[in-house]
């Protein structure tokens, strides 16, 4: 396993205020999962704006070894307020990626077609996007930053807004996809049972750390609970008490 | 007809009754003040007869040609300079200080310079009105971009756009809506430059028209003028504002 | 048509005033079509000689008539330009009219006054001279207005006298009387009048061409002469004004004509001056003290200043 | 200094060069284009002496003083107008299509009426500013309203705001980016007006010496003129600027 | 238990479009909470949207009696996607209904204050919003709604960008509210764990039903799982399959 993310001595600030994130340490190695967990401003969106580029920071951080600079077509990022282009519709959104990447309109409207219909939203490609109920956009803002296939990809609570049907979907698309490409993901999120279930490690923030306080690796992954044994499932609940123990400390 | 519509009307039916009242009463010199009568006698007159030996629609056509040239010049240069100078620094130390220098000053200031380069003909007066028409697109175009929420371009640059791409695809339509705003008041403004452009050594144009009845107090050629003038911009914002409506559909959504 | 420099001209720009004159009555009779066969002629009408110095300084027309002030103005600022035609001498087409009942009798009794008039116009000299005159240059207002908002503020009350010109005065005269016209100012040697003005270059290189113009213009002076009520009508119809304006507008100036224009009573002879150049160094010498014009011309600089047509062949 | 300003002052500094070196060269006619020199010399003249007799102060006190109680008056009516009428259709059936309808027509063509009606005094002088000022403040406000998220207004009603204080909690700020570009603009263009407001029944005001100057071909006085009207304008849109960071501190995070 | 809000043969649509809702019943009692759940794109933001006065309809929707014809004070929202106004800051944006109300300065901000404390952002008073985590303008938005003490309260998602324990805490928070003051709810979530704990009852929307199907009582209502006994959890957890069933068919 080769290190894609490495964070060595991270700190972030907003103009002169004291710093949000302190000299944090992270590893997201290639083809791994992590799970970002912890309580609401701890500086979780912090970090992965950090990561994805968007704003300047202090000490290493570097993927594939290179110093992260700014946005980059290699990390797709969905923001925890998803901010698709009012002007385009949903297949153009979708499609941005492919077209700034030059692909064929065939090429484009083939992927294009194939993620409407991993999010669910076949036939609503050409609905202008503030026609789309909360979760319909959330849906729409994932797909557009996986068209591109980048190797990594930052996911700001992508679910928040979905139910609990389709939010296991979205899951296990993530999943899917994650084991049939090469690619990493952070991903934040709120819900316990959704770390488990996606993160190959679990990173714990807390609300005072301003950094890492823990990254533990999860057997959990991928496994949902009828497929597990009482006693698993006991110790699930019990690493889930641990980690909700370490957050809210 | 829309509760809008009808009050617009009604608020243009008494300002007609109230010329009309004012005039038919004597309650200003007529010399200066003609009754709507005379003047759309005069139009009657003037589009069967011409104006100084010139057709009426010749007068109107080299003044929209001299218009929509200047106009459409200005969008074309103004909105990529603009939307340009909102996003690079560079850019923006080139060329902002420039336009905040010359847009202050009054165009019949620099009218003579713009002789002495371009000679007397159409070239001058155009260049006239697009330096009226070129800087609150461009201002817009600016502010535009700067009022565009700056998650667009971020994610835009995740998803591997170049800069062209992004200024194409994100920042253009981003800052549509104000760049609209922007042409709007530049056609006011250009329009409100016309007399100043058609006054040096023309002999047609509606502008020139209005400058001449002035000269022979020929006001009701100058009412009809001005007339014209403030209806044919009453028109071109209308069907500017259609356009706008149709283009900018996400408009109060964002 | 061949000019000395080899040439081929095929377009002649004009810078015209929109009144009845000379330019006018030749336009209309087509005297011009008839001289210049070969030559696209293009008129440009000018609102004031402040423009039409500046279309000639650019190049963009070759004659342009003004009043002999912006004239004065040319040549102090060293246009490229030569005197080549007096259309006509102002007379009572131009004139100081005060409000009737506002108790002035006479010039002197302007003092404390607001007095409106285009500045930078013979109309503006012609009152300053006669303010001069009567020694209280210093104790009016002065308002640099067009002719159109000197009617606006006459009917409003704001002014109590204006010096212009027709057919603004006409609008006037209701409510006032004449204090004093361009006439009166002309015989204490106060001429103004409105002057043709030819790039020297195109003078040089064409003085054919510049002579058949100045001919042409003599051409409508004589009909004048002969017949005043056709040269009216032509007149009228060129402008787009009535008989009767153009008459009354007509009746107050002079068109001198070729033979009086280049003799000592106008211009000068070759070489020589004439009493036209001498107010004309006149009206140099007080814009100059009025600081209107850096330095003033002198007198040989004026005699310079005009055409000779006494060198062509 | 930032890179930005380092562009600045370099675009600056080799206009200036180029202007020192086209008229060393005689490359154009000197009459209506002077040096440098020639100008900083007539400044000194007319600083030390005044112009037609009249100080400098005051010329530039009467132009500013003119300026200012257009501008002022300007956006004491035109926000509140252009806003509401971006809110109600009642308002924007009265007012909008008059503003939309006299907003192209050249000041010039209308001047005379203004003399008609409120004489040649300052009063005529400052209308004709405020009338150009008015029209971008209102189209802004309008805009700006429309542009806005309808979820504030929404919201705003369910938090039981009445009209009044929609307008003035939400409205005002939320379309404040957009007045001002709008007053941005309208300085711009009343600056732009300054000439004419100033060229009738004047014998005072910078745009006054202008229109003076170029009558007499007095290049230098022009340039100076020139010269002083834009730096008056690039100093009053900096300020203004200034002013915007501060008040508009959530500017691009809408 | 007197109906508050009455809706009655509801439709309504966007523009020329199919109607989303179509005539749907629905009404909430005087001091009850319906905790409103349904798939993705369903239509539960359109309905609240509907109460709140922001849509047009057709069909009978009445709060005490009076039809509802736009927004109003005695119905305070929170929108799925937050919408503070960024000229103001956090405190700025609570008070904002009490200085509608023309309350004096003193009660604004002692109100203020507490609900600063309530939300957990103590200190946090003078932060532009901008400058907020996702979670932390969540609760603002709570609290400027609760401010003026609504009698009814439209909750789209309120809770869909907080942590576990936060989330928790606002639940208890709302709960508490509920239970002193005179108030009614109408909670949209996607968690149904969320439904059960708050809901008095559980109103159910599926994607195509474009009507309510269902309103059923709650009785696991404020009743955390410590609290239940083991068949009182496996009766919950079939009542959750229940639900579960209804909305994904
Ligand atoms: N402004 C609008 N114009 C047109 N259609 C709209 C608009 N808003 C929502 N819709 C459509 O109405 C349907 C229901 O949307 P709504 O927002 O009510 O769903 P929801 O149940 O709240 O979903 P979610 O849980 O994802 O928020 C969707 O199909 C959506 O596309
Ligand atoms: N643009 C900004 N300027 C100043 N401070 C900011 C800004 N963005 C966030 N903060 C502050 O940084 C801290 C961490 O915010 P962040 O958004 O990273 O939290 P988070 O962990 O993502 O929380 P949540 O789960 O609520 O989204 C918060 O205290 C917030 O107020
Ligand atoms: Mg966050
Ligand atoms: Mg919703």
């Amino acid at each position: 396993m080769t290190a894609l993310i490495v964070a060595d001595g991270l700190t972030v600030r907003y103009g002169q205020q004291a710093p949000i994130l302190w000299q944090t340490d992270l590893t997201i190695a290639t083809n791994e999962i992590v799970a970002l967990v912890g309580p609401s401003g701890c500086g979780k969106s912090t970090l992965l704006n950090a990561i994805a580029g968007f704003i300047p920071y202090e000490g290493t951080l570097t993927m594939a070894g290179d110093a992260i600079k700014g946005p980059a077509s290699q990390r797709g990022v969905v923001f925890q307020n998803s901010s698709l282009y009012p002007w385009y519709d949903v297949a153009q959104n979708i499609g941005f990626g492919l077209r700034a990447a030059q692909q064929a309109p065939a090429v484009v409207q083939a992927r294009v077609t194939q993620l409407l219909q991993l999010i669910d939203l076949e036939g609503q490609a050409h609905k202008k996007v503030f026609a789309l109920s909360g979760g319909m956009r959330q849906r729409v803002a994932i797909a557009r930053a996986l068209a591109p296939r980048p190797p990594l990809l930052l996911l700001d609570e992508p679910f928040g807004a979905l139910d609990a049907f389709t939010r296991q979907k979205m899951q296990q698309l993530m999943l899917s996809i994650w084991r049939q490409e090469q690619v990493s993901l952070l991903l934040i999120t709120h819900d316990l049972n959704e770390a488990l279930f996606c993160g190959s490690r679990i990173a714990v923030m807390t609300s005072t750390s301003r950094q890492l306080i823990a990254t533990l690796a999860n057997p959990y992954q991928g496994r949902t609970e009828p497929e597990l044994s009482g006693v698993q499932l006991q110790q699930r609940e019990q690493f889930q008490q641990r980690l909700l123990t370490l957050i809210n400390q | 007809m829309s509760k809008k519509r009808k009050i617009t009307l009604a608020v243009w039916l008494v300002l007609l009754l109230l010329w009309e009242v004012v005039t038919r009463l004597h309650l200003v010199s007529g010399i200066l003040f003609p009754a709507p009568e005379e003047v759309l006698r005069t139009f009657v007159a003037i589009w069967q007869h011409g104006y100084n030996g010139i057709p009426f629609w010749q007068h109107l056509g080299i003044t929209l040609w001299r218009l929509f040239s200047a106009i459409l010049l200005a969008i074309v240069t103004a909105v990529p300079l603009g939307l340009a100078s909102g996003m690079s620094d560079t850019v923006n130390g080139l060329v902002d200080s420039l336009v905040q220098f010359y847009r202050p000053i009054p165009p019949l200031a620099y009218y003579t310079l713009l002789i002495l380069w371009f000679g007397i003909g159409e070239s001058s007066k155009i260049i006239l009105l697009y330096l009226a028409a070129f800087a609150p697109i461009y201002l817009a175009g600016v502010e535009g971009v700067r009022n565009l929420n700056q998650d667009y371009q971020l994610s835009a640059r995740s998803l591997g756009a170049s800069k062209g791409q992004i200024f194409r695809w994100v920042i253009f339509p981003g800052a549509l809506p104000s760049l609209f705003t922007g042409i709007r008041t530049a056609v006011g403004v250009s329009f409100s430059t016309l007399v100043a452009a058609e006054m040096v050594a023309s002999t047609s144009g509606i502008g020139w028209m209005v400058i001449d009845a002035s000269k022979y107090l020929k006001s009701s050629v100058m009412f009809l003028g001005i007339l014209i003038l403030g209806g044919l911009g009453l028109l071109l914002d209308w069907l500017l504002r259609r356009l706008e409506r149709r283009l900018i559909f996400w408009k109060g959504q964002l | 048509q061949r000019s000395q420099t080899g040439q081929a001209v095929t377009e002649i720009r004009i810078g015209i005033l929109n009144t009845p004159n000379d330019v006018a009555v030749a336009r209309q009779l087509g005297y011009f079509q008839a001289a210049f066969p070969h030559q696209k002629l293009k008129f440009i009408t000018f609102d004031s000689g402040v423009d039409a110095n500046k279309a000639l300084l650019s190049g963009g027309v070759d004659f342009a008539t003004m009043g002999d002030t912006n004239g004065v103005v040319a040549l102090a600022a060293e246009i490229p330009v030569q005197l080549c035609w007096i259309n006509e001498i102002c007379g009572a087409n131009e004139a100081l009219v005060v409000r009737r009942g506002a108790g002035i009798k006479r010039v002197k009794d302007l003092a404390g006054r607001k007095i409106a008039t285009p500045f930078a116009s013979t109309s503006h000299y012609s009152l300053m001279s006669a303010l001069s005159q009567a020694g209280i240059r210093d104790q009016v207002t002065l308002l640099d207005m067009d002719t159109q908002n000197i009617v606006a503020a006459w009917q409003r009350g704001n002014i109590d006298a204006a010096y212009t010109w027709q057919p603004t005065l006409a609008q006037l005269l209701p409510e006032a009387t004449v204090l004093c016209d361009s006439a009166d100012l002309a015989q204490q040697g106060i001429t103004t009048g409105n002057i043709t003005l030819v790039r020297t270059q195109f003078a040089q290189a064409h003085p054919h061409l510049t002579q058949r113009f100045v001919a042409t213009l003599d051409q409508a002076h004589q009909l004048r002469r002969r017949h005043f009520s056709q040269a009216v009508s032509a007149a009228a119809r060129q402008v787009g004004i009535s008989q009767r304006e153009a008459r009354l507008q007509m009746q107050g100036t002079t068109w001198p004509g070729a033979s009086a224009e280049f003799s000592s009573a106008y211009l000068g002879a070759a070489g020589s001056s004439g009493a036209f150049v001498q107010a004309m160094t006149r009206t140099g010498q007080f814009m100059a003290g009025q600081q209107t014009i850096t330095t003033a011309p002198s007198e040989q600089q004026f005699i310079d200043f005009i055409w000779k047509r006494g060198k062509q062949p």
